[in-house]
């Protein structure tokens, strides 16, 4: 018989950290209070807040016209998904139609917001597992690529505000699409090179693998979409499961994995995704059709008909939702968004229980939030 | 055992390969640009700062302080002073205030510009020692007249239409006056390639068919009882220099076109 | 695939003039202080001078060292940056000076002139002596080097310990006590969390690191940096990196004696044949677990956990500011070329010209560049620098420094460890692997005709 | 005998002599401080400091090996003591301790009284070093040995500990294995039955504070 063995309890001081709103891993002002047993976490808890903007309230004291620009300053990473969410609930009461050009737009530059994206978060994910100064500027550069096409088109970086209600706001040139085509081209090559530094990196892996294994009963509980779903084999895509625009037109499959997913697969997923994303946007440059791309006027005193919506979209980090009651008027009298960013870091603490304080770097930075989404 | 080697020469040569990777990258160009000496390639829409346009071809003032940007901006930067002179019943811009330092350049002012005349310009350093030189008025606003060709034609907008192309003498008097006026009043804004292209056939190709819609007005009379007006709709305003007046006049031949 | 040229160019043309600078400078302080002014005291004083004589030839390799230290740290600061720019597609600092070679310097006086922040509640003694503490060692751990890697150099005879490399590995392990009294005295959690691993993690890492440089001692009989250098003279295959003289007879053998010398040279036959190449594998093995263990103990990155900045904000030193700052960031990059010099003295052959001299002797007009050398007004009336010395310096300018471009590669390559997984990592790979290393060549050694 | 030291010193300007006394001061005024100051953790790096002069006398003594071996054991050794110290005393505690010694209010006699009580450690160590040091230089039997100093020092040490000492040379290694298993076997666990023994002992204390509750009640 085994020798029964029960850890003794040596009694070491906890340590209370406070981790932010100042801190270089947590990705802006969210603040961790961590309950250290020497060096293993027992207990964390977010404070959210730091950077609440009332976006909502801000929504129902501007007209649709002013709000449109505000909006996607919230996820300031993927604005053309914010943009969407709102543009899509808002058609849906006033039952626009979008013209198909647009929503070719809409698609292809959806999916490149995708792809900025994830660079971002794949080098600062890299900074945070340590990688600190060769790795990090390799996607940045490819991001700055596509923010130069994002500039002609929507006149900004990133604060795009580009999809409008009723279609998108500008018409791109041919040549636009030329320079799109070379970046696709060049970018699977790129995207190889990253995996030849990272994917199977020994440090990496054992950084990696095995660590905040997300299961699948815990993710249903806690509303967590995106990749990180995906990566735990939860096939929930909404490009997919419920399609919208002219997703069901395009070729493309959902990423996810068979077991339930650690920190690996969710780097790995979107990866993946990034890949997905340029035969995509190939995909939407072949099909796309000419014709008008706005379904409404655009002017400053826009109104939508009476009425309430709801739109998701699949974004970059889950999926992000917005629902709108019209009174008909110039206002809108109530804004709700589903954020993935929040829903996302609420499942931190059970990711967290009982890592090593460096995991929590591994394991916050892999479900990727966005601290303005979080708070709003 | 054996797999532990394995693993260790995996892991080492994974290592490698990173090494080897990044290592390429030293016959890679930097894709930094050297950016005081090198300025960045803006593309046409960018979103810079806000300024007003002038008519390219006669320097006339765009705006006609119909308000829809101070209206539409939503973090209410925008601050226009007009005054509706007694005779003509028309709107007479005196002042035109945009806090930089508030804008979150949205550009949606442009949008709803029904003269074209606020534009977003392709300028980004506006960096300064305080807020209160964020705000910039009428005078630190309004572009030259190379500078608004070479906006208009950037942004491939339509050209406005000239009021005073076939106006009485008097007004063609005061048009160049206005002109050879607005390039010193105007401070050296750093506008990339401001001197590159100046405008050449379009103006001789749109002026005449355009001209036919302008109504035209008296300007002198009007440019008479502006210098009255003003000083009591806004005391201040006479501190400015005179060139501001002859801006403010023109927009008044637009307003019928409007 | 070349598109590059220009700013290699640049980045070759900076390093060509700091190492230019800083060798000049150092040599000439020597020799100011060696050899011309004991000279010219004993042509004026004669005898009287001999006791001042005797002090300045004591403290001319401390002086020299001291000189060193700061330029040395400054071109390193900004080789490393330069080059990391280089790999990250960027451009690096080139502002201020030409191609920004005193950005480094601007940078030095800034930290210097910056506050000096002691923050409440922390032990203020203690907090100021951290820094002195950690900065000390690294300046007395490099003088023992300094007669090794000049070929030794009379000027530096003078320190040479029969105890060379042991000195150096004490002095090495000084600086662990700074970073935990740093950590504890900054009052600040982050801080002390940073100095509890870095007691931890070099703790861990001296031992396969001793242990990898005793296998060198093992090979080479003796302690002594002098002696361990002067052994692996004669090119490439002499280098306790490729076996620490378990290839003679190769070399022999190559030098011109043919296979009848590769077989005389090994004197039990077939076994011995075994052994060398089992030597060979050894000290490869070696020289990783040593350079392993020398990240892990100057805290660079794979290993570089006291100051995760993504986890512990910036570990020890995250309540340092201005000059004592400084001292710390000097004291880091001193300890990364102390570690590289290591490195080139134990496995790297010191000075020593890789090409063994059967090949270069026979290149034409190599021995009559070193005779002019010799002849030359600086050499033989001056005594500035002899072409042994010469030779042997640059040689260990490209090694070092080879080294030090290494580390910043690996620096900017690879994510940094977990805390749990360096240790096992230190305790379940590298100490058992050193062990068996060790063990191979205590027996292997017996069979083989080595240097020691 | 003050006398004699000083003239020894004069009449000798020796650099080793006057770093061997610069030395023994600074040893001893050190070893003071490891003992008077009330932080933990400082008084470990004080300790430190300590062995770092004793290694500069190994040093004058041509003891090169042993006086790097004395840093290199020490420093490491006693920054893992420092270490432990960190983990099992809380900061905050000692300072509340150490106000609840500020004897402001106390009379002159009692204040002394108190102050020897709480330096007890450092009365203990002067009595035993004056005791030591006068059972030593009473008689004065330290010749100086006539063999020069061997070179390499390094070999004669290796020499001796596998000759003449190597019996305890082997016995240290063996105590220093038990002492590896013993720290494995801590860190490992213990069985169930004891854990068990130390409720009932924490149990017996609560009981013991509620009889003394009841007892001032």
């Amino acid at each position: 018989m085994a020798t029964e063995i029960q850890e003794i309890d040596l009694k070491t001081d906890e340590m209370i950290i406070n981790m932010g709103p100042q801190h270089p891993a947590t990705h802006g002002v969210l603040r961790l209070l961590l309950t250290l047993d020497g060096e293993t976490v027992k207990h964390v808890e977010p404070v959210l807040g730091h950077l609440h903007r009332a976006q909502e309230w801000q929504g129902q004291n501007r007209t649709w016209f002013q709000y449109q620009a505000l909006i996607d300053r919230v996820d300031y990473l993927s604005g053309m998904f914010t943009s969407w969410a709102m543009a899509r609930s808002c058609e849906q009461i006033d039952g626009t139609v979008v013209p198909p050009r647009a929503e070719y737009l809409r698609v292809m530059v959806s999916e490149m917001n995708r792809i900025t994206s994830h660079l971002l978060w794949l080098g600062t994910y890299l900074i945070d597992l340590g990688a600190m100064f060769g790795f990090p500027f390799y996607p940045f550069r490819e991001r700055e690529k596509l923010f130069d096409l994002f500039e002609e088109i929507a006149g900004q970086r990133m604060m795009f505000n580009y999809i409008r209600i009723g279609g998108v706001l500008r018409d791109p040139k041919p040549e636009w699409f030329d320079k799109l085509k070379r970046f696709l081209d060049e970018f699977p090559d790129r995207i190889d090179e990253y995996e030849t530094i990272v994917t199977q990196n020994p440090i990496f892996l054992k950084r990696t693998k095995g660590v905040g294994i997300l299961t699948q009963a815990v993710a249903k509980d806690y509303g967590v979409t995106g990749p990180c779903i995906r990566s735990s084999g939860i096939p929930l895509d909404l490009r997919r499961t419920k399609p919208y625009s002219v997703y069901p037109e395009l070729k493309f499959d959902v990423i996810t994995f068979d077991k339930e997913g650690d920190t690996w697969d969710r780097y790995m997923a979107r990866i993946l995704e990034m890949r997905q994303s340029i035969e995509i946007i190939r995909q939407c440059i072949d099909k796309l059709p000419s014709g008008d791309i706005m379904g409404k006027k655009q002017m400053a005193g826009m109104r939508i008909k009476a009425g309430e919506g709801f739109a998701a979209v699949e974004s970059p980090r889950g999926i992000l939702g917005c629902y709108v009651i019209s009174g008909g008027g110039e206002k809108a009298l109530r804004f709700r968004w589903r954020n993935p960013s929040f829903c996302n870091l609420s499942v931190l603490h059970e990711l967290l229980k009982g890592c090593p304080l460096s995991d929590i770097m591994a394991i916050f930075g892999s479900i990727d939030v966005i601290l303005p989404d979080v708070d709003r | 055992m054996a797999n532990l080697i394995s693993r260790a020469f995996g892991g080492l040569n994974e290592v490698r390969r990173g090494l080897a990777t990044v290592f390429k990258h030293t016959f890679r160009e930097p894709i930094t640009k050297n950016y005081p000496d090198e300025m960045p390639d803006l593309a046409p829409h960018f979103r810079g700062r806000l300024a007003l346009t002038v008519n390219p071809e006669t320097g006339d003032h765009l705006c006609i302080s119909c308000k829809q940007c101070e209206r539409v901006c939503p973090d209410k930067c925008i601050e226009i002073t007009s005054h509706k002179s007694p005779e003509t019943n028309k709107l007479e811009l005196i002042d035109f205030k945009i806090d930089h330092g508030l804008c979150m350049f949205c550009g949606l002012c442009t949008e709803v510009c029904p003269t074209l005349c606020i534009i977003n310009t392709n300028d980004f350093e506006m960096a300064d020692y305080s807020r209160e030189s964020l705000i910039y008025d009428l005078k630190k606003l309004t572009l030259s007249q190379d500078e608004s060709a070479f906006y208009f034609d950037r942004k491939e907008m339509p050209l406005p239409k000239p009021k005073p192309a076939k106006p009485a003498p008097a007004a063609a008097g005061a048009a160049p006056a206005a002109v050879a006026a607005k390039p010193a009043a105007v401070p050296s804004v750093a506008a990339p390639g401001a001197d590159a292209k100046p405008e050449t056939e379009a103006p001789e190709a749109k002026a005449p068919a355009d001209s036919k819609t302008v109504e035209v007005k008296k300007p002198e009379v009007k440019a008479e009882v502006k210098e009255e007006s003003k000083p009591e709709a806004k005391p201040e305003a006479k501190a400015e220099t005179k060139t501001d007046e002859p801006k403010a006049d023109e927009p008044k031949a637009d307003e019928p076109k409007a | 695939m070349f598109s590059n040229g220009d700013e290699i160019f640049k980045i070759s043309r900076l390093t060509i003039v700091w190492l230019a600078g800083i060798f000049t400078i150092v040599w000439m302080v020597c020799w100011a202080l060696g050899i011309a002014l004991p000279m010219l005291l004993t042509q004026q004083l004669g005898d009287k001078a001999a006791l001042t004589n005797e002090i300045l030839r004591a403290a001319t390799p401390v002086i020299a060292i001291l000189v060193f230290i700061p330029i040395n740290a400054m071109f390193m600061v900004l080789i490393e940056r330069r080059a990391l720019a280089l790999w990250t597609v960027r451009k690096g600092p080139n502002r201020v000076g030409p191609d920004g070679n005193f950005q480094t310097a601007a940078d030095a006086v800034k930290l210097l002139l910056k506050e000096d922040i002691t923050p409440t509640g922390a032990d203020a003694v203690m907090h100021t002596f951290a820094p002195i503490l950690f900065f000390a060692p690294s300046v007395f751990g490099a003088v023992p080097l300094l007669a090794a890697v000049t070929n030794n150099h009379p000027l530096f005879r003078v320190l040479n310990l029969p105890t060379g490399i042991f000195f150096v590995l004490a002095a090495g392990a000084l600086p662990v006590v700074a970073l935990v009294m740093a950590g504890w005295a900054s009052n600040n959690k982050y801080s002390l969390v940073g100095g509890l691993r870095s007691a931890a993690q070099a703790i861990s890492y001296e031992i396969p690191l001793v242990l990898s440089l005793i296998t060198v001692c093992l090979m080479a009989g003796t302690l002594d940096l002098v002696k361990i250098t002067e052994q692996q003279a004669g090119g490439i295959l002499n280098w306790n990196l490729l076996g620490g003289g378990a290839l003679t007879g190769l070399n022999n053998a190559l030098a011109g004696g043919g296979a009848k010398a590769l077989a005389t040279s090994y004197f039990m036959g077939p076994i011995s044949y075994v052994c060398a190449g089992l030597l060979v594998i050894s000290l490869i093995i070696s020289f990783w677990l040593y350079l392993t263990g020398a990240c892990a103990e100057i805290n660079r990155i794979p290993f570089d956990l006291p100051e995760a900045e993504s986890e512990l904000v910036s570990g020890y030193n995250t309540e340092y500011s201005g000059m004592k700052f400084a001292i710390f960031f000097l004291a880091e990059f001193t300890n990364l070329f102390i570690v590289s010099s290591i490195t080139t003295v134990m496995f790297l052959g010191g000075g020593d010209n890789p090409i063994p001299p059967y090949i270069l002797n026979n290149i034409p007009g190599i021995p009559q560049m070193v005779a002019a050398i010799r002849d030359s007004y600086f050499c033989s009336t001056l005594h500035i620098i002899n072409p042994e010395t010469f030779f042997a310096t640059l040689w260990v300018i490209a090694k070092v420094y080879g080294l030090v471009i290494f580390a910043v590669l690996i620096r900017g390559t690879l994510p940094r460890f977990r805390i749990d997984q360096l240790m096992a990592f230190g305790w379940k790979r590298l100490i058992p692997l050193s062990l068996i290393v060790f063990i191979i060549v205590v027996f292997a050694r017996e069979f083989v005709i080595c240097h020691g | 005998m003050g006398q004699d030291m000083l003239s020894t010193l004069l009449s000798a300007p020796n650099v080793e002599t006057w770093a061997f006394y610069l030395l023994t001061t600074l040893s001893i005024c050190l070893a003071i401080g490891v003992l008077v100051d009330r932080v933990v953790i400082r008084s470990g790096f004080i300790l430190i400091a300590v062995f770092g002069t004793i290694s500069g006398i190994f040093l004058l003594l041509s003891a090169q090996f042993l006086a790097l071996a004395q840093i290199m054991i020490y420093a490491v050794g006693i920054t893992l003591m420092v270490v432990i110290a960190l983990m099992l005393t809380n900061p905050r505690l000692e300072r509340e301790q150490l106000i609840v010694y500020s004897d402001e209010s106390l009379p002159p006699l009692a204040k002394l009284f108190a102050s020897c009580k709480r330096n007890l450690n450092l009365w203990v160590a002067v009595l035993s070093f004056v005791t030591l040091y006068a059972a030593l230089i009473g008689e004065n039997h330290w010749p100086l040995s006539d063999q020069p100093v061997s070179k390499d020092a390094v070999q004669v040490l290796g020499e001796a500990l596998v000759t003449n000492y190597s019996i305890p040379f082997e016995f240290a290694s063996v105590l220093l294995l038990a002492a590896l298993m013993g720290a494995i076997m801590l860190a490992k666990g213990e069985p169930k039955n004891k854990v068990e023994d130390g409720d009932l002992t924490i149990v017996d204390e609560t009981k013991k504070q509620e009889n003394n509750l009841a007892l001032q009640r």
